[in-house]
């Protein structure tokens, strides 16, 4: 079974996304698409703090602190993009303009509720960013998680446990053993890793999953 | 390669079909993409649902689209002028159906479209004939509308400058309605003097930003326009 | 009795302006007021099509028909002065960033209501704009008409009988009679032409007047 | 003559007393008005309620106010970061509040507020935590959740120029907040790196409109700064 690593996760998702998509990387693990979107297609990285046509990071020194994601990293502006202010920014995703966001997860349910901003443990300080923002507001909702949690237990689930992000706005999940689609329908399996059944992602998971 | 740019003002409104919810831009001729809308009536369509501050002046733009009586409904602020006759007239006659907004419910409306809300509350119009009927609430001691966003199916606005990504500037007050109308449309068509190579529009300086618009078509000034704005 | 002209009136509603005021003017008869605002005053005119310091009207064979007032007349740009999008100028007016406001007027109730866009006639066409907006919308709404009509009726009134504008909206109304505070507390006589006794006003307006 | 520029950071912040509502415009760092909050800091006052995307970052800013112990309440999206010690170290010993609001529904409230709207139906958050206890409404299928506006006393905000009367250009992503907050502050006092003579700010690319400005200060970048932005 050959577990799919950040980066080969982070380069599948990037094949699904269409010449002329409007997309916006979420925090972490979503960034590094980015680095796998190929070079001749013309697709437009949205970031939630003001701009459009986001281009990689700097060399080291060249760094513009008002030029930044939003992770606060240092990046580039392509020729074509542009800056603009939060209400059009989040006006971009919550109305439907952007295509495809692409955001981690702590948790998917089969239906596509998402529970991705936190943990609900005692004592934890919660920050939801733009996660709620973008969940429901982008034409499609991609997810990138590990499908199982370091103590084995799925992620994909039939109801999150966790404080929901949003409900019913996650369509497909991309994980390190299998890509699944989510919705009204329930999950199904879209692919998986070499070596893997629907038998043995059925018991990984303990969800109903169709193939 | 993303190319926005469309050959002709005809391509650009090809899909437009009868029944549309059709944004255009301008206030008076400042701003209303004239060839797009001649364009609109060559094509025949019928039935639309305008969404413009006027309801036409003299001849052209709008006021031909309604001469032609391509259009159903008008959505707008401010019908009645001196020159609007060919509005008036249709409307006399029971051809057109008028809902009358304030000028600031409208913009405030085609914006919430635009940035996804469901509904706002307004505090224009309340106590007015322009709101019986709707539901009101009082916040913090004041009166306010309920008001749902106006959305449309195509927007056609004019700009001055735009790329093949769709980023816009606008010229002078021939901006007004372009930027919302825009973001509230689900195709956005837009008129400009040149198109210009990537890059050329300072990103700081951008007014709509690609991503609200999906298709940019070149239209020279013509000599009337020329000889308005000497 | 001296009857101020409509230009006399507008000198007199352009006193009342302060250094640094943002104004927005009417159609019509305000409009007027612009002529009258002291060059050494800087004086923020707005207009509602989306250009914040008007100057002018531009020599003539000099217009440009993208540069207009809300009027569609051809205006000018002072320097200092810069253009903006529709949602934005309502936001100016809605939200109280315009100082002053001045409308005309069909008729104004001594609590302040307003009727100036609809005489409600059966077969008039009706037409808005930006009228509703600024009268409940600016910090300050004055009102300049003339005090009667042709037939001789006051059109400062106890209540409205046109369709109204906005209600308890209006603070001050300039006539070619007098000048009037109006609000909450009813309507109070600031100034009148020479010659004309507050006791003549009752008369001619029919409605309560304080002095 | 109208000149809104002040002398130093300290005159301009001068009337914020105990208790104000302060917006304080930036991105993390970006755009964060560092010097204006410096003086507010020197100020004394105490009280607050800061509205702000964080909830500081490091040592200076922000973090510098809540450190300080100037700060009753947060309004912010994104409190909790690697470099948030003072914040989480307030929040936990009880001595600050937290609204936690999602970024989307903290800049329409914002600008929902600058617009003079009552409240707005906003998507975000329904069916979430951050929704509990709040009024919902089915629109043509969607839920949303119905939110006021976020209004304040003083907004502290950082743009690139400014000139006598106000108007505003920024630089790059520093943009973000300013412009709404300006519009939903009943003051706003802008630190630009250059006061520039009126009219050399192209009225075509003025982002934020004088009318939303009652202050603007000069303030030289600092060595950190430059450093940063090298």
């Amino acid at each position: 079974m050959n577990r799919l690593t950040r980066d080969q996760m982070a380069a599948r998702v990037a094949r699904d996304i269409p010449e002329g998509a409007y997309v916006n990387l979420g925090i972490g693990l979503p960034t590094k698409v980015g680095n796998y979107l190929p070079q001749e297609r013309d697709i437009f990285l949205q970031s939630e703090n003001g701009l459009l046509g986001m281009g990689p990071a700097p060399a080291p020194g060249k760094e513009d602190w008002e030029l930044i994601n939003a992770g606060k990293q240092a990046v580039t502006l392509l020729t074509g993009g542009c800056f603009f202010h939060h209400a059009d920014s989040f006006a971009m995703m919550r109305a439907g303009h952007i295509d495809i966001c692409v955001l981690g997860a702590f948790q998917v349910s089969t239906r596509g509720d998402l529970a991705n901003w936190h943990t609900g443990e005692p004592g934890a300080i919660p920050a939801v960013g733009g996660a709620m923002d973008l969940a429901i507001g982008a034409k499609q909702t991609f997810v990138m998680m590990e499908l199982l949690t370091k103590q084995g237990e799925s992620k994909l689930v039939e109801a999150c446990t966790y404080p929901l992000t949003g409900l019913a706005c996650v369509g497909r999940a991309y994980t390190d053993l299998a890509v699944f689609d989510v919705g009204a329908d329930g999950a199904r399996v879209v692919e998986a890793v070499e070596g893997l059944s629907i038998d043995e992602l059925r018991v990984l998971t303990g969800v109903p999953l169709a193939a | 390669m993303i190319d926005k740019s469309f050959v002709s003002a005809e391509a650009a409104v090809a899909d437009i079909t009868d029944g549309a919810a059709v944004m255009i831009g301008g206030f008076g001729t400042a701003g209303m993409p004239e060839e797009l809308i001649d364009a609109l009536i060559a094509r025949g369509v019928r039935d639309l649902t305008i969404i413009n501050n006027n309801a036409g002046n003299g001849e052209s733009g709008v006021a031909a689209l309604i001469r032609e009586g391509r259009v159903r409904k008008i959505i707008c602020s401010f019908p009645r002028q001196s020159d609007s006759h060919h509005f008036d007239a249709a409307f006399r006659a029971g051809k057109i159906e008028l809902e009358l907004v304030p000028q600031g419910n409208l913009a405030a409306r085609i914006q919430a479209a635009g940035a996804g809300l469901g509904a706002i509350f307004t505090p224009t119009g309340y106590g007015t004939l322009l709101a019986e009927g709707k539901e009101t609430r009082e916040i913090d001691g004041v009166h306010y509308v309920f008001e749902h966003p106006i959305c449309a199916d195509f927007a056609l606005i004019k700009a001055q400058r735009g790329d093949r990504w769709g980023n816009l500037v606008y010229r002078k007050t021939a901006r007004n309605f372009g930027p919302i109308m825009a973001m509230a449309a689900k195709i956005t068509i837009a008129q400009v003097t040149e198109i210009v190579p990537l890059g050329e529009i300072d990103p700081e300086v951008v007014v709509t930003p690609g991503i609200f618009v999906q298709r940019v078509v070149a239209i020279a000034p013509s000599a009337t326009n020329l000889e308005q704005a000497a």
